[in-house]
């Protein structure tokens, strides 16, 4: 069981991080980067690691969209 | 028999996972993938909830709540960006 | 052809690389001495069920100091460079929020500050601690944000609450020296009972100055990215 | 004792084909609206079913259970009525099949008493 999710959820992320490198909308990027935050959390979960995971939950695919996002903001008044 | 259960359950989890990723490469608009970002997000926490049963340790539950709260304001926050209003 | 043939050779390299560390890989079934150490006395000797929080706040406390350090630094950076300035126009642009978000903002944001200080307090007990505890106590003020985009985080207050934290957990340290073992020893206060809320020395303290002070810093960024500006390009 | 566990994990099951069943939906739903409606209810019927089944197994963190599910229910439907409110702001296509918009009724409502004023 651990071990198909493990396979599902890195397939997941590795089409994720292939989006976010080639896609030409940044938002989607920045989205995509999200969800590879997400399944990571999910896996240092499986891996024992709840410490990591609530970390990665918090910064990697909460603080840090918000402030891609307000960032994406500021660009676009800048435009 | 229990346990046999629950693990049918969480590969229907997996399973709507890997639908919601669909929809976010078919996607029309930049709404669609945000709403498959949030399906994610809520079929994981039902996942982690699932790991914390698998695993033997219950204090998991506290990373699901963290997880819920964070994913709902980046979802809010995707919104107000796309009414130009942040 | 021949920059498509460098590519080419770099990610055959790559992959020769990778494929050499996967078929090496194997678990490492034993721990270091070091590790050792942690695992067999760390419990006793610091009092905290959670043995990370104990690494990270006993064992390796000066690289804590450090994380706030840069993250103090960060801010101040990111202050110093998005100046606020009102345009009245952009103000006006705004669309108001809903009545939804309000009320879902009034009923959330006391239930995610006290969630962000359980998090911190229990920082011994149960996964997570002074960084987690702050990121979700700036989350708080997002949400107010969001409800209100003409809402205010007062400066003063938020300015007070960090240096006042940053001090008192260098003094915590200070302490450690003076009375216990060393710099941020968490010896200071008795160990207590093992598992309870009041345990395992200055933990509980130390991570709650690091989350309001993480917890304020973050809160400043994000409410310095807010503003509107003037752009100068 | 294993009749309760097996209980909550039969409820698990049910909640957790009620996720298949949001995003099934999130799939074959025609536009944005519509998408946004199966990937809120179902999936938040979905999570609440599921937690509700690993509550009753563990019946000792039921109190953090009850929390998660609480928030999960304030959480979910003000972030998809946000969403939904953008998306009719940024004027996404709807479906050929809508008949009514209340938001826009609504809005041209508004206006309309604006300019009355005016006058």
């Amino acid at each position: 069981m651990n071990l198909i999710i493990i396979i599902v959820l890195s397939l997941i992320m590795v089409v994720m991080a292939v989006t976010a490198i080639i896609h030409k909308k940044l938002a989607v990027a920045v989205i995509a980067t999200g969800v590879v935050s997400l399944m990571a959390s999910v896996m240092y979960l499986l891996m024992a690691a709840p410490d990591v995971a609530m970390t990665e939950a918090a910064i990697g695919s909460g603080l840090s969209t918000i402030i891609f996002f307000y960032v994406l903001n500021k660009i676009r008044k800048a435009k | 028999m229990a346990n046999i259960i629950l693990q049918i359950a969480g590969g229907i989890m997996l399973l709507s996972i890997v639908l919601s990723t669909f929809r976010f490469f078919k996607a029309g608009s930049l709404v669609d993938r945000v709403v498959a970002f949030d399906v994610m997000t809520v079929a994981s926490i039902s996942l982690i909830a699932l790991i914390s049963h698998f695993a033997g340790r219950t204090i998991y539950i506290d990373v699901a709540i963290i997880y819920g709260l964070l994913s709902f304001l980046g979802v809010i926050i995707i919104a107000r960006y796309l009414e130009k209003s942040l | 052809m021949i920059r498509n043939f460098f590519i080419i050779a770099i990610v055959a390299g790559l992959a020769a690389i990778f494929v050499t560390l996967f078929w090496n890989f194997g678990d490492s079934t034993t721990l270091t001495p070091l590790a050792t150490h942690y695992a067999d006395k760390g419990a006793a000797e610091v009092g905290a069920p959670n043995l990370v929080t104990s690494i990270v706040v006993t064992y390796r406390g000066f690289d804590t100091l450090g994380e706030v350090t840069i993250l103090f630094l960060v801010a101040s950076i990111v202050s110093f460079f998005l100046k606020r300035e009102k345009l009245q126009k952009d103000i006006e642009l705004k669309r108001e929020t809903s009545e939804i978000i309000l009320t879902a903002s009034k009923l959330l944001v006391p239930i995610v500050m006290v969630l962000g200080v359980y998090v911190f307090i229990n920082g011994h007990l149960t996964p997570g601690g002074g960084f987690q505890g702050g990121a979700i106590i700036a989350t708080a003020f997002v949400l107010l944000l969001m409800a209100n985009p003409d809402f205010k985080i007062n400066h003063r207050i938020i300015s007070i609450v960090e240096s006042v934290s940053g001090i008192s957990f260098v003094l915590v340290g200070v302490f450690g020296i003076l009375l216990a073992g060393g710099f941020l020893d968490n010896k200071v206060l008795p160990l207590g009972t093992f598992g309870k809320i009041f345990s395992a020395g200055a933990i509980p303290l130390i991570y709650s100055f690091v989350g309001l002070k993480v917890g304020s810093e973050l809160s400043n960024i994000l409410s310095n990215f807010q503003g509107i500006q003037k752009e100068e390009m | 004792m294993e009749i309760i566990k097996i209980i909550g994990a039969l409820i698990t099951l049910l909640g957790s084909v009620f996720l298949l069943l949001g995003s099934i939906g999130l799939i074959r739903m025609p536009d944005v609206f519509t998408r946004i409606q199966t990937g809120t209810k179902a999936s938040t019927l979905g999570t609440l079913l599921s937690l509700l089944g690993i509550g009753i197994i563990y019946f000792d963190i039921a109190g953090k259970i009850f929390l998660l599910i609480v928030f999960i229910l304030i959480t979910n439907p003000v972030s998809s009525h946000m969403l939904a409110r953008a998306a009719h702001y940024i004027g996404v296509k709807k479906a050929d099949v809508t008949v009514v918009d209340e938001l826009e009724d609504f809005e041209n409502e508004k206006l309309n008493n604006k300019t009355k004023i005016s006058e």
